[in-house]
C-alpha cells in the first residue's frame, strides 16, 4: 500500500471525491492554482479543471456562504479555511446558517459540505496560527467536528465527512502533516512511514464518524485526546512507563461515548487532553460527560490537561503546548491519586 | 444633516416625529426617463441608471419611456391580484397576531411591488433566497395561502413544524429558500446557488433580496464580491424602504447617493428603480434575469420605497418618524399605480377592484378559517413534541435520542 | 430606594456612567435615537448628544471593531448587539482582536469596553432571538463574561464591567428585563416591584465581577446558574420543597469557584443549569471543574440541566427551555441519588 | 481571462511560470496627468482619480504636474535613506531567518514608498493601524532598529515580550497599534480610533493598510462604511502589490478596474496612486491627510505596487508567477526612482549612495549584534516565561493563577 503523509492523504481523498462524482468541488484562498499553502489540494486544479478546485476572495464568511448555497442545489463543497484561527469571520455563516438549514427548512434543504481547515499549535506560528477552536463547533447543534490523527484517518474521515450530507468542520492538525510529533520539541521529526496508519489505499474507503479509535490499550488510565496529542500521549506512555488506554476521539460531535465509557469503567482514572484553552474547552464537555456516565467508576477527578486560559504565545510556546512531560505528569496525577 | 452639534458627522433623518414631513428635497429623475441599455452592457457603463430612477409609470399612470415592459393587460391584472392579496393577507395577519393567535408579524404594506412583480418577471425555476418582507412572491409562485397560514401559526400543518418565527416561510417545492431571521446572510449564499447553477449548466439563476440597513453587513460586500469574480448569474436586490426598524436609510448609506451606487464599485450592473411601480420592477428583473441567464453576471437593485407601517409588530414608529410620513412619500402607493394604469388602459375599473378586495377578503377569511382548523400555537395541536429533536442531523446521534428520553416524548 | 425593573437599571448605569465621565459613549443599531429596540438607551442621546450615544449601521463586526479604535484611543464604549443571536458577525473582532489587544501588544494598548446584548430563550423568539451564546465567549481568553439575573446586580455589573478596563460580554436576560420568571409559561408576568433587587439606587455603586451570589442557602444540594434560570431555580426549590442552595453566578468568567466549591463540599450534590445547548455549554465548564475540585464531596454526578442540542424551536419552546418542572426534577434527581 | 473552459468566470492572472511577461496591455496613466483637486472636492467628484494613477515622477524621473508636493531635498534625502534601511534591514532579517535565528519573516521589497512616504507625510501624532508589511513606517517615525530586532527574534528585550510572530511589531509611544496577523480586522478600528479623535476634538487622524487580497473580507466593508457614515478622520489605504500569497489581484478586483474605485460606492474621496513613485505618495497621503483634519472625510487610497518578493518565509511565488515578472513590472523600483530623481536634481549621486547602503548594512550589522546579545529565540534568554499569564487582563483571575503554579514557573 502507498505510505502518504498528511497532506498527501487529504489530496488522495479529495481526489477520489471529485474523481467519483461531478457535484464535489473544492475551494478556499489560494486553493486553486497553487494548491493551498499547506498544498493539500496540489494538482487537482490541473486535474478537474478550475471551476472545480479554485480561488476564492479572502472572505471566509463568503466562503461558507458559497458552501452552502452550492449544497442547497446538491452540489458536495469541500471549502478549505487556511488556518483555523481565520474561520471566525465565517462562523456567523456556519452558527446561524449551515448548521441550521436541514432544521429550520424541515429538511426541504440540508448543506451537506466539509471546511477543511488546518489546525492546532507547535509549529511557532504564534496566536494566529495556532489556535484550537473545535470546542465552538463542538457547542452548534447541527455540525459534525472531525479532528484526525494520521494519514489513513485522514483520508477515510474526510470521505466519510462529504458523504454524510450534513456539515463538517474537519480540523487538520498541521503539526503533523509532514509526520507524526511526540511532544518533545526538539527532537527531529519523525516520518509517517515508520507509522502504521501512514499506509493509505489510493481508492475510495471511509473510516466512520463517531466512532473513536483505541490506538493504545491499557489498564492504568484512560486517555481521551485527538489530533497532535495522541502521539504525544502515546509518548508519554511510553517514556513514563504508565500503562494509559489512549483514546483517538477522531469525531468530536458526535463523540464516541460509549468507546470512552467502557475504558473509563475499566480504568477509573483519566485524562482528557487538548491544546486549546481549558476553560469551556473540549475537555470541559468530555470531563462533564464522563463524570456523570462513570461516576461511580471513577477513582480520581477526570485531569483535564490543556493549554491555559491565555492567547497562544510565539517564544513560550513549548510551555503553553501540552508536551510529553506535562503529558506524562497528568497520567501521573491520575494514576497516583488515592 | 446631523443630529445638533456633533464631533462626528451622525446622519440624521430629515424629518422627526412632530415636524411636518415634505419631500420636495428629494429630485427624482421622472418616469420614462432612463435610458435602457441592452442587457450585455459593461457594468460601468451603468452608472446613470445607478444614480437615476428607473420609472415606467409617469404621474398621469401611462407607461412610459424604453423601460415598458409591454406586458399583457392579463399579466398586469395578476399582478395586481397578488399585490391586493398580500395587503389583505398582512391585514389579517396583523389583526390575528394582536389577537395572540401567532408570536410574530410583519407586513410588507407599500413594498407589494417589489416582491410581486420581480417573482412574475423570474421564471418560476429561478432560486429565490428572500428575506423576510417578500411574502408577495409566494403568491405569486402560487404558493397555498392556508399552507403558509399554518406555517404562521405553528400548527400541526406548519411545513416546518413549528421550528421558526412566523413569516419565516420555506418552500422548496416553489424554490424558495429558507428565510433566515439574520440579515444579510442569505446574498452570498444566493451567489453560491447561482455560480451552482452555472456550473451545472443551467440557465437557470438565483436571486435574493435584503434591506436598506442590511447593506451595511459584511455579507453584502462578500455577496458582492463573489458575484463580481466569479460573473454569477444572480440578481442582488436592495428594497431600500427607507427604514431599518428606527434607523433611516442614511446610517447605512452614509454619503453615498443610493444604494444601487454600491454596485459600480464591483462593476456589476446596478439600477436604482422606482419600487412602488409595478412595471418599473417587472422590466427591472427581467432585464437582469436577461443579463445573468445570458452569462453577464450580476445586477444589484436597488427597490426604491417606502415602509408604509411598523417594521414588525414589535415595532411603534411613531417613535421615530412623523405619522404622516408615508402619505406625502413622493413615489406613491404601488398597489393604487397599478391599479389605476389598468384603468387608464380601459382594462380595470373601481367595481372590478372593489370586487377583487372582496374575493380576496374571502379568500383570506376562509383560508384562515381552515388553516385554525389544523391547529393554532397557544391550542395546538402542534407539531408533535419529538419533531424537535428532529432535522438537526440527517441522522439522531446518541445525544439527541437520549435527550429525546429524557424530556420523555 | 427607586424601583427599577432591569431595563430601567441599565438606563440608570449608563445614564451614571456618561453622567461622570465623557471618555463613555454609547452606540448600536436602534440604540440612539430610539433607545434601543428594548428602550434601555432610551433618552440618552437626548440627555448627552448624538455622539456620545448614537445610532450604527447594522454591522455587528464593525460595531465591535468601533469600540477597540475607541478604546484604543481611551474611550469606554458601551457597545449593544441588538439581539446576542447576532452578535457572531462580530466575534472575530472579539476572538481576534478585543480579547488579545492587551496581551499582543504587551499592555501598551486596552480594549476595555462593554458588549451588551439581549440574551436568553423564554419570548416566543425562535431560533434567532432566543440564544445563548455565552459559552463561546467563555472559551476567550481576555474577555470577562457576565450576566446579571436582577435590576441592582445589573446596574451594578455593569458599573462594575466598565470600570474593569478589560472587554466585557454582558448578557442581559431579556426574558426578565421587565419582571423574573419562575419557568412557568402560562403563569402571569410577575414584577420587579416585589423582587428585592428591583430597589436600586440611583447614584453611582458596583457589584463586583467575580463573585457569585448566594440567593438561596439550602442543604439538600446546589445549583449553579445564571439569569433567567436563576428564578426557576428559586421557583422549582420552592414547588419541589427541596432545599437546595442556589447560587447566582453573576459573572462566567472569572466565575467564583470559591463560592461554589464551598456549597458543594456542604450539599455534595450539584445541579448546573444554563439555557443554552448542553455540548460544551458552559455547564460542562462547571460540571468539569466542580468534579475535580469537590471530587471526594460529591455523592452523586453534577447534573447538567441544559437546553438541547437543537436550534431554538418556536412553537416547542416549553420543550425545549429549562422550566420549572424539569428543574424540580433535576433536583430530585441529584438529591435522590445513592 | 480565465483558466480554460470554465462553466463560471474563475479569474486568472495574464502569466503564469513559463510564460513571458509582458505588462503592455496594461494601460496606466502617465505621471502628472491627474488634476489635483481642493482636498475638500466632494467624494463623488474623485472618480477620475480612483480610475485613474496619481504620479510625480515622469520615465526621466522627473517631477512633474499638480500633485508635485515640492518637498526640499532633505526631505527626498530621509526619504531614500528610510527606504534604502527598509530594504538592507529586510534582506538581513530574511537571511537570519534563513539561518534559524527567528521563526518568520516578511520583507516588503518594492513597497518601501509606500510605507515611508506615507509615515513622512502625516504628523507623528497621527495613529497608525498597519498590516504587517509597513515596516517602513517604524524608521521613517524613528523606532530603534535594535529594539525592532529584538522583537523579531523574540529575545529578552522583545517589547512584546515574546507573545508575537516576527513583524508583528507594536510601539504605542510611536503611535503604532498592535499590528494583527488577523487581515483586514484593523481597517474598521481604525475607524473607530479616528472618530474618538474627532470626539476628542484633536486634529489628529488614524490611517490604516491592507492588501488588495484583504479588501474582500467583510472589515473593508465596514470600514468604508462607518467611514462614509461618521465622516471619521482616516485615510484608509489599500497596498495593490498585485498578489495575495498566491493569488492575483483578480481574484479580490473581480471585474471592478482599480480598488480605489471601490471607495465610490461610499462617497469616499478615493485616488489610486503610483505607490513605487515616493513623491506620489507623499502628496496623496499629504492630501487625504489634510482633507480628513478639515473634517472632510475619509480617503480610500490605492497604492499601486508591485510585491517584488515572496509574500512571506514561508511562501515560493515561482510556483505561481513568472521569476521575471518583477522585472519587467512597469512601475519600476521605488527606491531606484527616487534616487535618480535626487540625482537630477543634482542632490545626489552613486558614490553617496553607494556611501549610503554602506552605512545603512553597517547599522543593521552592528544592531543585529546587540539585539542578539539580548538573547535569540532558540538560544534565550526570552521574557521571564510567567509572562505567557500577564496582560491577559489588567489582574490575573484565579486560574492563570492556579495555571501559573501548575507550570511551575
Ligand atoms: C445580523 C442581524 N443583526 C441585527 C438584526 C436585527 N434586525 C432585524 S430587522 C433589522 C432592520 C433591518 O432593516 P432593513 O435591512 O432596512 O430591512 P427592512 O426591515 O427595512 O426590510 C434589524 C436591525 C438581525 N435580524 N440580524
Ligand atoms: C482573516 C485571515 N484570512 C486569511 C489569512 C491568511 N493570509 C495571510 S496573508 C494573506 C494574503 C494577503 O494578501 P494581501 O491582502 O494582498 O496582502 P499582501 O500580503 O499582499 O501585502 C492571507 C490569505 C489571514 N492572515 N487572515
Ligand atoms: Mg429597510
Ligand atoms: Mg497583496
Amino acid at each position: 500500500m502507498p505510505v502518504m503523509n498528511m497532506i498527501q492523504a487529504l489530496n488522495s481523498g479529495m481526489d477520489v471525491l471529485l474523481e467519483r462524482d461531478e457535484d464535489v468541488v473544492a475551494f478556499g484562498e489560494d486553493a486553486g492554482y497553487f494548491g493551498g499553502v499547506f498544498k493539500t489540494t496540489d494538482g487537482l486544479q490541473a486535474k478537474y479543471g478550475a471551476d472545480r478546485v479554485f480561488d476564492t476572495p479572502i472572505n471566509e464568511a463568503a466562503i461558507a456562504a458559497m458552501a452552502i448555497g452550492m449544497a442547497a442545489r446538491g452540489l458536495k463543497p469541500i471549502a478549505e479555511i487556511q488556518f483555523a484561527d481565520y474561520i471566525f469571520p465565517a462562523i456567523d455563516q456556519i452558527v446561524s446558517e449551515m448548521s441550521r438549514i436541514r432544521y429550520r427548512s424541515a429538511g426541504q434543504f440540508t448543506s451537506g459540505c466539509v471546511v477543511r481547515t488546518p489546525w492546532g499549535g507547535g509549529i511557532r506560528g504564534g496566536q494566529t496560527h495556532s489556535m484550537s477552536p473545535e470546542a465552538f463547533f463542538t457547542h452548534v447543534p447541527g455540525v459534525q467536528v472531525v479532528v484526525p490523527s494520521n494519514p489513513y484517518d485522514a483520508k477515510g474521515l474526510l470521505i466519510a465527512s462529504l458523504e454524510s450530507g450534513d456539515p463538517v468542520i474537519f480540523f487538520e492538525p498541521k503539526r503533523i502533516y509532514n509526520g507524526p510529533f511526540d511532544g518533545v520539541p526538539d527532537k527531529p521529526l519523525s516520518s509517517w512511514a515508520k507509522h502504521p496508519k501512514g499506509e493509505v489505499p489510493d481508492g475510495h474507503y471511509t473510516v466512520p464518524l463517531g466512532k473513536a479509535d483505541i490506538v493504545r490499550e491499557g489498564e492504568a488510565c484512560t486517555v481521551v485526546t485527538y489530533g497532535t496529542l495522541v502521539h504525544v500521549a502515546e509518548a508519554a506512555a511510553e517514556a513514563s512507563g504508565i500503562d494509559a488506554e489512549i483514546i483517538d476521539l477522531r469525531t468530536l460531535v458526535p463523540y464516541d461515548i460509549e468507546t470512552i465509557a467502557k475504558s473509563v469503567n475499566k480504568t477509573g482514572r483519566v485524562v482528557v487532553a487538548h491544546e486549546a484553552p481549558r476553560t469551556s474547552g473540549f475537555g470541559a464537555e468530555l470531563a462533564a460527560q464522563i463524570q456523570e456516565e462513570c461516576f461511580y467508576a471513577l477513582e480520581a477527578p477526570v485531569f483535564r490537561l490543556t493549554g491555559w486560559d491565555t492567547p497562544y504565545p510565539h517564544a513560550h510556546e513549548w510551555a503553553y503546548f501540552p508536551t510529553r512531560d506535562r503529558f506524562a505528569r497528568a497520567m501521573k496525577t491520575v494514576t497516583e491519586a488515592a | 444633516m446631523s443630529n445638533g452639534e456633533t464631533r462626528f458627522r451622525v446622519p440624521a433623518p430629515p424629518f422627526r416625529p412632530g415636524e411636518e414631513p415634505d419631500f420636495s428635497h428629494l429630485k427624482l429623475p421622472k418616469a420614462g426617463e432612463a435610458k435602457r441599455p441592452d442587457p450585455t452592457v459593461e457594468g460601468r457603463e451603468t452608472q446613470d441608471l445607478a444614480l437615476g430612477l428607473v420609472g415606467v409609470l409617469d404621474h398621469n399612470h401611462q407607461a412610459v419611456g424604453e423601460w415598458d415592459p409591454k406586458v399583457s393587460a392579463d399579466v398586469l391584472r395578476e399582478g395586481l391580484k397578488h399585490m391586493v392579496l398580500t395587503r389583505i393577507y398582512d391585514e389579517r395577519m396583523l389583526k390575528l397576531q394582536r389577537q395572540g393567535k401567532m408570536s410574530f408579524y410583519m407586513k410588507s404594506k407599500g413594498e407589494e411591488a417589489v416582491a410581486v412583480a420581480a417573482a412574475m418577471a423570474l421564471r418560476d425555476d429561478d432560486m429565490i433566497f428572500p428575506s423576510y418582507r417578500q411574502q408577495g412572491m409566494l403568491f405569486a409562485r402560487g404558493r397555498d395561502i392556508v399552507d403558509m397560514m399554518c406555517h404562521c401559526i405553528s400548527n400541526s400543518r406548519d411545513n416546518l413544524k413549528g421550528r421558526q418565527l412566523p413569516v419565516h416561510y420555506t418552500w422548496a417545492e416553489g424554490n424558495f429558500f429558507t428565510i433566515s431571521g439574520n440579515l444579510g446572510t442569505q446574498f452570498p449564499q444566493a451567489v453560491g446557488y447561482a455560480m451552482a447553477c452555472a456550473y451545472k449548466g443551467e440557465d437557470r439563476i438565483a436571486a435574493s433580496w435584503i434591506g436598506d440597513g442590511t447593506t451595511a453587513e459584511g455579507d453584502f460586500h462578500g455577496a458582492l464580491t463573489l458575484a463580481s469574480t466569479y460573473r454569477a448569474p444572480t440578481i442582488l436586490n436592495v428594497v431600500n424602504n427607507q427604514w431599518a426598524i428606527s434607523s433611516y436609510q442614511g446610517i447605512a448609506l452614509g454619503d453615498a447617493p443610493t444604494f444601487a451606487s454600491k454596485g459600480l464599485g464591483y462593476c456589476l450592473a446596478s439600477i436604482r428603480v422606482d419600487g412602488n411601480d409595478f412595471l418599473a420592477v417587472y422590466a427591472a428583473t427581467q432585464w437582469a434575469a436577461e443579463r445573468a441567464r445570458a452569462g453577464h453576471g450580476t445586477t444589484l437593485l436597488e427597490l426604491f420605497t417606502y415602509r408604509a407601517d411598523a417594521h414588525s409588530t414589535s415595532d411603534e414608529p411613531s417613535k421615530y418618524r412623523p405619522k404622516t410620513e408615508g402619505e406625502v412619500w413622493p413615489l406613491g402607493d404601488p398597489i393604487e399605480r397599478l391599479k389605476q394604469h389598468l384603468i387608464g388602459l380601459g382594462e380595470w375599473d373601481q367595481a372590478r377592484h372593489e370586487q377583487l378586495e372582496e374575493e380576496m377578503t374571502q379568500l383570506v377569511v376562509k383560508s384562515y378559517k381552515e388553516a385554525e382548523s389544523h391547529g393554532t400555537l397557544h391550542e395546538g395541536p402542534l407539531a408533535p413534541t419529538q419533531t424537535i429533536f428532529e432535522d438537526v442531523y440527517a441522522e439522531q446521534d446518541w445525544r439527541l435520542k437520549r435527550q429525546r428520553q429524557d424530556l420523555g416524548v
